[in-house]
C-alpha cells in the first residue's frame, strides 16, 4: 500500500488545494497517468501518479486546502509490484553523514558567526583610554576626569553607561519606586553630586530684587476669561519668557564655564526646575526660550512638566540648558537662593506671589508682588551686572502685553 | 673613484601615453593577449589610449567591434575561459551597463558556480567620471558599484606609475579584474622611470604623511585631496593622503592603521553619497577603529543629482579641493 | 519521417542507439519531475520532454574536442554528451558531489571533461559566450566546433543579434542551433516575433541557415552532420532551426494558461520517440524485446544515479565562499587554465 | 449625572495629578492644594481635565470654588452642559 502525497509544484508553493479527482477507488492507475487536478496560486495544475497500482481510498475532500506532502489518496500497489524505490519511502531524511541538513529547509543553518570583533587597534592609540565619542562628550560636559571612571566596554573602553553611573545620574532605568520610569534614590545621589560640586568650584554671590506683577495678574486675568482651559497662560510663563529676553541681552549669565574659561552660549536654554512628586527634581531645558511666543512657551513647560513627572525627558533636554529658573509656587515662601547647576553660570529664583502695600504714584495700596532672586558665577560676572541683570527682569514684567 | 649614483632615467609622460606603454609590453610579452573594443583599432581609441598600436600589431590583436558592449563583453569572458588574456575595453563605465549582466552573471560568478573548473581571466578597462561637460549620461563614477560584486576584482590607478604598471598584474590573476581610467586624468603629464613596470594592485598607499586627518581617496579624487591637504597644512593641519588604489579588495590595514593615528577620517569618493564605496569605507572603520575615532566620520561625494552640463553645476556637483577642506575641518571641529 | 533514401548509413546498431538515448532522456526528466514533488529537487527546473531528438541528433555528431553551450533546458544536452548521470542527479539535489559541486542546479550544469560550458539562466546569456569560445579557437589556431542551443526566445534579446553579428565578422565556427518550440515560456511565438521563420534571420548576417523537423531524430542528425562539416570546413558559423515542441510546461510550476490541452495531445502523437519506435517497429528493425532491454538498463543507471544523489552529501558551510577568487595563482603559460 | 458619579469623576482626575494618594482618605472639605501637594500647574490641568470630560466652562474666577472635593462636585452639578465650546 502506497501514499499518493500533495505534490510540490514550484519554488515558492506551500500547499495546493484539490479541486478535482480524475479516478475514483477501484480504478486502476499507470505510472504518469493524470489523476487530480490541484489549484495554485498561479491557476490549475493537473497532477501524475508516478506508482502504478490500484486506487484503494481516497483521503481529502474535494475542496480542502493542504500542504505539500499531505497523502491525498491510498494506492494498493499489484501483488509483486516492487513500489518504485523512492515513492513509497516517507520523504528519508538526507542520510548523510554531514551534519544533517534535510532539502526542504528553507536557510541553510550556519554556525553563529561571531560579529568581526575590531582586531587590536595599533598599540599607540590602545595605551591611551578607550573612551567612546559620546561617553567623553557627557564625562566633558559634566566635568568628569575619565580617569576616575572605570570602563565596562570591550578591552575595558569606558561607554556613556559608565560616566552615568559615575555620575549618579539615572536618566533611564526605571526603577521600583511609587513614579514609574524615575529612579528617585539615583536621582538623589545625582544632584548631591552636581550641588556639591558647583558649592566647591563656583564662587556664588546672591542679589535680591522686589517686582510688582499686578501688571502681569491684570492682563493674564483678562486674556484667559476668553479662553478654554487648555489655551490658558500662567504667570510662570511671563517669567520665563522675561528671565530669556534679559538673558539675551546680559550674556554674562547665559553660558557654560568650562576648561577654565567661559563659553557664552549662541541660544537661551531656559532649564525650568520640576519638582518630582515624591521628592525628584530636574532642570529640563525649554529650548530658545526667548524667541518662542507666551503660547509657544506654555505648551512647552506643559508638556515639560507632564514628561518630566512621568521620567520621560530626553537625554537632550538634560544637559543643554544655558541658565535656570527655580520656583516654589504660590505656597512656597518669599525668596529662595539657588545653587547653580554647573557648567551653567547663573540662577534665578523666585518666590511666592504676596500682596504687599506698595507706593504706586505717590499714595499706597496693595500690590502683587514677589521676590525675584539671582545667584551667579563671580568667575564671570559681578553684582554691578547682576543687578542690571535683575533690574532688566522686573521692568519687562511691566509690559507683559511686549512679552 | 666615487661611483656617480645611477638615478632611473626619467621620461616625462602622460597618463594616456603610460597605459599605452603597459598595453603596448603586455601585448609583446605575451602572444594570448589582445585589445578588443569600439573604436581602439584604426580609429586609435575614443581617449587616443590605443592609438598607434593597431599599425604595429595589426587588426587581429587590436580588434575593433561593432556596438554590442553585451557582445564583445561576453565573447571576451568566452575567450579567457578558452585560453586567451583579452583586455577588453568599454569606453566609458556608462556603456558598460549594457554589458553589466555578463559582467556579474558570467565573468564573476561561473569559477564559484562551476565549483572551480571554469575561471576567467580577463581585464577590462573603462573610462570614469565627469569633469568634462559630458552631460547626466555620459559622467558617471560607478566603481563603487562593480566594488560591490565578489568575484571581481576593481582597480582605480590615479599615478603614472600605477597607470603604467598595474595592467600587467591585473593579466597574470586567473580571475576578472576591473580598471577604472578617470577622464580627467588622461591629459596629466609627470616624470616616469624608464624601466618602470609592474606593481602590486592589492595594497592602498599613503601618498602624503601626517598626523592630524586621514583623507581617504582614489582615482581622480586624489589631486583634488593632495591640494587640499596642502592647503590645510597653511593652517596647521597635518592631513594623511590615503590612496585606495584597490577599491575591491579594500586594503583595510593601511586605512585602520592611518585613522588609528590620526583619529579623524575623511573619505572622498566621486560616486553619489547613498550605498557609496565611501559609505563601505566609512562603515569598515566604525566596525574596527571606533574605539580610535574622536569625531564623525566625514564624506565628500558627488551631489545626489544627474550630473548637469553647465561648467558651473557640474563643479559644484562633484567633489573639489574647497569641500574637501571645509570636510577636514568640520571633522576637526575647527568650522 | 524522412524517406529511407536519405538515410544511407543507418545501421540497425545505430538506430537503436538513438532510440536508447531518447528514452533515456525521457525517463530521466520523468523521474526529476517525481523527486520535485517530492522536495528532493528545488528552485526552477525545466525539462526536455519532446526535444530529446535534437540534442541526440546533433550531440555525437560533435568530437571531443569541441565545446558546447547550453541553456536552462539542458538535462538532455548534458546527458548524450556523456556527463554521467550519476553527477547530474547529485547536482540537482544540490549535493557537493554534483557536477557543479552543488553549487549550480538543475539550471547550471558544467563539466570540464567534456567542454560542457554549462546552462545558463540569462536568456540568450550564453550566445556572447559561444562567440568567445570561438574568438580563442581561431586565434590560437584549434579546429573546433562551438554548438551554441537556445531557444526561440533568445531571438528577441539583443545579444542573439550582437552574437550572430560578431560571429559573421569575424568568421568565427560557431554553431547556432535554435531549438524553436514555439512557446518562450508563456508567450507564443507569434505575440514575440514580427518575422516567425527564425531561420530567416540567420540571413541577416549572411550566416548560412537550415531549418530540418526537431521532431525526427534521423533528419536533425543528417542536418547536424551537414552544419557541423560545414563549420569545421569554414570556419564560419552556421544556423540551424529545429523546429520542435515540448510536452511538458515551461517549467515545475506553470499550469500552462496559454495553450490548450487538446493541442498537447495531438502533438503526443508525433513526439519524437513514438514517431521513431514506431517507425522502427512497422519496419520491422527492432522487436519489443529489444525496447524492454533498453527499458530496464535505463531503469536500474536511474535507480543508481538516484542512490548515488541520496548518498551524497552537503558542502560544508566553512566552504561557501571558497572558489569566488582563483586560490592558486594562474597556471603558466600552456596550462589549461 | 448622579451625584456620585460626578465625584468619582472629580477624584479620578485629582489621581491622576497625585498618583501617591489615597483619594478616600482626603477630608472633603479640606483645601485640595494643601492636601495634594498640587501647585498651580496641576490645577490647570485638573481644570483642562474636567472641562474635556464634562464639558463645563470654568472660569478662572471661579477656581476658588473648586479648592475643596465638595466645592468641586457642587459646582460641577451646577454647572453641567454649560460649556459653549
Amino acid at each position: 500500500m502506497v501514499d499518493f502525497r500533495m505534490p510540490s509544484l514550484g519554488a515558492d508553493m506551500e500547499a495546493g488545494t484539490l479541486v478535482e479527482w480524475l479516478v475514483k477507488p477501484g480504478d486502476w492507475v499507470k505510472r504518469g497517468d493524470i489523476v487530480a487536478v490541484v489549484e495554485t496560486q498561479k491557476g490549475a495544475i493537473e497532477i501524475e501518479t508516478f506508482q502504478p497500482g490500484q486506487i484503494e481510498q481516497i483521503l481529502v475532500d474535494l475542496n480542502s486546502k493542504v500542504p505539500v506532502g499531505t497523502p491525498l489518496a491510498r494506492i494498493r500497489t499489484e501483488a509483486g509490484e516492487k513500489p518504485a524505490a523512492v515513492a513509497a519511502a516517507p520523504p528519508p531524511e538526507a542520510p548523510a553523514p554531514v551534519p544533517v541538513v534535510p532539502p526542504a529547509a528553507p536557510a541553510v543553518e550556519r554556525p553563529p558567526v561571531t560579529p568581526p570583533s575590531p582586531p587590536p587597534v595599533t598599540p599607540a592609540a590602545a595605551a591611551r583610554a578607550r573612551v567612546s565619542p559620546a561617553a567623553r562628550r557627557l564625562a566633558e560636559e559634566r566635568g568628569i576626569d575619565l580617569s576616575t571612571v572605570t570602563g565596562s566596554g570591550p578591552a575595558g573602553a569606558i561607554t556613556y553607561a559608565d560616566v552615568e553611573r559615575r555620575l549618579g545620574e539615572a536618566i533611564a532605568p526605571p526603577e521600583k519606586k511609587r513614579v514609574p520610569g524615575l529612579d528617585l534614590d539615583a536621582m538623589r545621589t545625582a544632584i548631591a553630586a552636581a550641588m556639591a560640586r558647583s558649592k566647591r568650584e563656583i564662587p556664588h554671590y546672591y542679589l535680591e530684587h522686589q517686582v510688582d506683577v499686578t501688571p502681569c495678574e491684570h492682563w493674564l486675568a483678562q486674556k484667559n476669561a476668553a479662553l478654554p482651559p487648555d489655551n490658558r497662560l500662567l504667570i510662570g510663563a511671563l517669567t520665563i519668557k522675561a528671565v530669556g529676553l534679559a538673558a539675551r541681552r546680559f550674556p554674562a549669565f547665559n553660558g557654560f564655564y568650562r576648561n577654565d574659561k567661559f563659553e557664552p552660549a549662541a541660544a537661551v536654554h531656559v532649564g525650568v526646575a520640576i519638582a518630582i512628586r515624591g521628592g525628584g527634581l530636574a532642570a529640563p531645558a525649554l529650548h530658545d526660550a526667548d524667541q518662542l511666543s507666551l503660547d509657544e512657551l506654555m505648551s512647552r513647560m506643559r508638556d515639560l512638566v507632564q514628561r518630566t513627572r512621568a521620567g520621560r525627558i530626553r537625554s537632550s533636554e538634560i544637559s543643554d540648558s544655558t541658565i535656570t529658573i527655580s520656583s516654589l509656587g504660590e505656597r512656597g515662601v518669599e525668596a529662595l537662593y539657588g545653587i547653580i547647576y554647573p557648567p551653567q553660570v547663573a540662577i534665578i529664583g523666585i518666590g511666592k506671589t504676596v500682596t504687599r502695600p506698595w507706593v504706586v504714584d505717590g499714595a499706597i495700596g496693595p500690590r502683587s508682588v514677589i521676590t525675584i532672586t539671582l545667584s551667579a558665577d563671580h568667575r564671570v560676572s559681578d553684582g554691578h551686572a547682576g543687578a542690571l541683570f535683575l533690574a532688566e527682569i522686573g521692568k519687562l514684567l511691566q509690559e507683559p502685553d511686549k512679552l | 673613484m666615487k661611483q656617480e649614483p645611477i638615478r632611473a632615467e626619467m621620461v616625462e609622460m602622460s597618463y594616456r601615453e603610460a597605459v599605452r606603454a603597459a598595453l603596448r609590453d603586455a601585448i609583446k610579452r605575451d602572444e594570448r593577449v589582445f585589445l578588443m573594443g569600439e573604436d581602439v583599432g584604426r580609429y586609435g581609441g575614443c581617449y587616443a589610449v590605443s592609438h598607434g598600436l593597431f599599425a604595429e600589431f595589426g587588426p587581429e590583436r587590436i580588434r575593433d567591434t561593432p556596438l554590442s558592449e553585451s557582445g564583445f563583453t561576453g565573447a571576451g569572458i568566452g575567450a579567457a575561459m578558452a585560453g586567451m588574456r583579452p583586455i577588453v575595453e568599454l569606453m566609458t563605465v556608462n556603456f558598460s551597463l549594457l554589458a553589466l549582466d555578463q559582467i556579474l552573471n558570467t565573468a564573476a560568478s561561473v569559477r564559484h558556480m562551476s565549483g572551480n573548473q571554469f575561471g576567467v581571466p580577463l581585464v577590462i578597462r573603462m573610462a570614469t567620471g565627469a569633469g568634462r561637460q559630458l552631460a547626466a549620461q555620459h559622467s558617471h563614477s560607478l566603481e563603487g558599484w562593480y566594488a560591490h560584486i565578489p568575484g571581481i576584482k576593481v582597480l582605480a590607478p590615479a599615478t603614472l606609475v600605477d597607470a603604467r604598471g598595474m595592467l600587467w598584474t591585473a593579466l597574470q590573476d586567473p580571475d576578472p579584474v576591473l580598471i577604472f581610467e578617470n577622464v580627467m586624468l588622461y591629459n596629466m603629464t609627470g616624470k616616469l622611470a624608464a624601466v618602470a613596470g609592474a606593481v602590486d594592485i592589492d595594497k592602498a598607499a599613503v601618498r602624503r604623511p601626517g598626523r592630524d586627518i586621514s583623507l581617504i581617496t582614489y582615482g581622480g579624487s586624489l589631486w583634488k585631496t593632495l591640494e587640499a591637504a596642502t592647503a590645510l597644512a597653511a593652517e596647521g593641519i597635518e592631513a594623511e593622503v590615503v590612496d585606495l588604489r584597490s577599491l575591491r579588495p579594500l586594503d583595510d590595514a593601511t586605512i585602520m592603521t592611518s585613522v588609528a593615528k590620526t583619529r579623524h577620517a575623511v573619505i572622498i569618493d566621486e560616486g553619489w553619497r547613498s550605498g557609496s564605496l565611501a559609505a563601505e569605507v566609512g562603515l569598515r572603520i566604525v566596525e574596527q577603529a571606533f574605539w580610535a575615532l574622536d569625531a564623525p566620520i566625514g564624506r565628500v561625494c558627488s551631489e545626489e543629482v544627474p550630473i548637469p552640463y553647465p561648467r558651473h553645476l557640474e563643479n559644484a556637483a562633484i567633489p573639489q579641493t574647497p569641500k574637501i577642506v571645509a570636510a577636514a575641518k568640520a571633522a576637526l571641529g575647527r568650522a | 519521417m524522412t524517406a529511407a533514401a536519405d538515410k544511407p548509413h543507418l545501421s540497425r546498431e545505430h538506430m537503436l542507439d538513438l532510440l536508447k538515448q531518447m528514452i533515456r532522456i525521457r525517463r530521466f526528466e520523468e523521474k526529476c519531475a517525481e523527486l520535485y514533488t517530492q522536495e528532493k529537487i528545488r528552485g526552477f527546473m525545466h525539462l526536455y520532454d519532446g526535444e530529446e531528438a535534437i540534442a541526440v541528433g546533433i550531440i555525437p555528431t560533435l568530437e571531443k574536442r569541441d565545446r558546447i553551450v547550453t541553456t536552462y533546458r539542458e538535462h538532455g544536452h548534458a546527458l548524450v554528451r556523456g556527463v554521467p548521470m550519476t553527477t547530474v542527479m547529485a547536482e540537482m539535489y544540490g549535493k557537493q558531489e554534483g557536477c557543479s559541486r552543488g553549487r549550480g542546479g538543475s539550471m547550471h550544469l558544467f563539466d570540464r571533461a567534456t567542454n560542457f560550458y554549462g546552462g545558463n539562466a540569462i536568456v540568450g546569456g550564453g550566445l556572447p559566450l559561444a562567440v568567445g569560445l570561438a574568438l580563442a579557437d581561431h586565434m590560437q589556431g584549434n579546429d573546433l566546433v562551438i554548438a551554441c542551443f537556445f531557444g526561440e526566445g533568445a531571438v528577441a534579446e539583443g545579444e542573439f543579434h550582437e552574437s550572430l553579428n560578431l560571429a559573421a565578422l569575424w568568421g568565427l565556427p560557431v554553431l547556432f542551433v535554435c531549438e524553436n518550440n514555439l512557446y518562450a515560456m508563456g508567450t507564443a511565438l507569434a505575440f514575440s516575433e514580427s518575422e516567425t521563420n527564425i531561420q530567416r534571420k540567420a540571413a541577416c548576417y549572411g550566416i548560412a541557415s537550415e531549418a530540418v523537423d526537431g521532431l525526427d531524430v534521423v533528419a536533425v542528425e543528417a542536418a547536424a552532420r551537414r552544419a557541423v562539416h560545414a563549420v569545421r570546413e569554414s570556419h564560419k558559423p552556421y544556423f540551424l532551426e529545429c523546429r520542435t515542441y515540448r510536452l511538458r510546461a515551461h517549467s515545475m510550476f506553470d499550469p500552462q494558461l496559454y495553450r490548450d490541452k487538446a493541442e498537447v495531445e495531438a502533438k503526443r502523437q508525433s513526439e519524437p520517440i513514438v514517431r521513431f519506435q514506431g517507425w522502427l517497429q512497422t519496419n520491422h528493425i527492432i522487436h519489443p524485446e529489444d525496447v524492454s532491454r533498453i527499458e530496464a538498463n535505463i531503469d536500474a543507471e536511474i535507480t543508481a544515479a538516484v542512490a548515488f544523489a541520496e548518498a551524497g552529501t552537503w558542502e560544508p558551510v566553512e566552504q561557501l565562499t571558497r572558489f569566488t577568487y582563483a586560490e592558486s595563482a594562474m597556471p603558466a603559460i600552456g596550462e589549461t587554465p | 449625572m448622579s451625584d456620585i458619579d460626578i465625584r468619582k469623576v472629580v477624584q479620578e482626575e485629582l489621581n491622576n495629578i497625585a498618583p501617591e494618594v489615597d483619594m478616600a482618605s482626603v477630608d472633603p472639605a479640606a483645601d485640595l492644594r494643601e492636601a495634594l501637594d498640587i501647585d498651580s500647574m496641576d490645577f490647570l490641568n485638573f481644570v483642562t481635565a474636567i472641562h474635556h470630560r464634562l464639558s463645563i466652562d470654568i472660569p478662572e474666577i471661579d477656581y476658588p470654588k473648586l479648592i475643596t472635593l465638595d466645592g468641586a462636585v457642587a459646582y460641577i452639578t451646577a454647572h453641567l452642559g454649560s460649556s459653549k465650546s
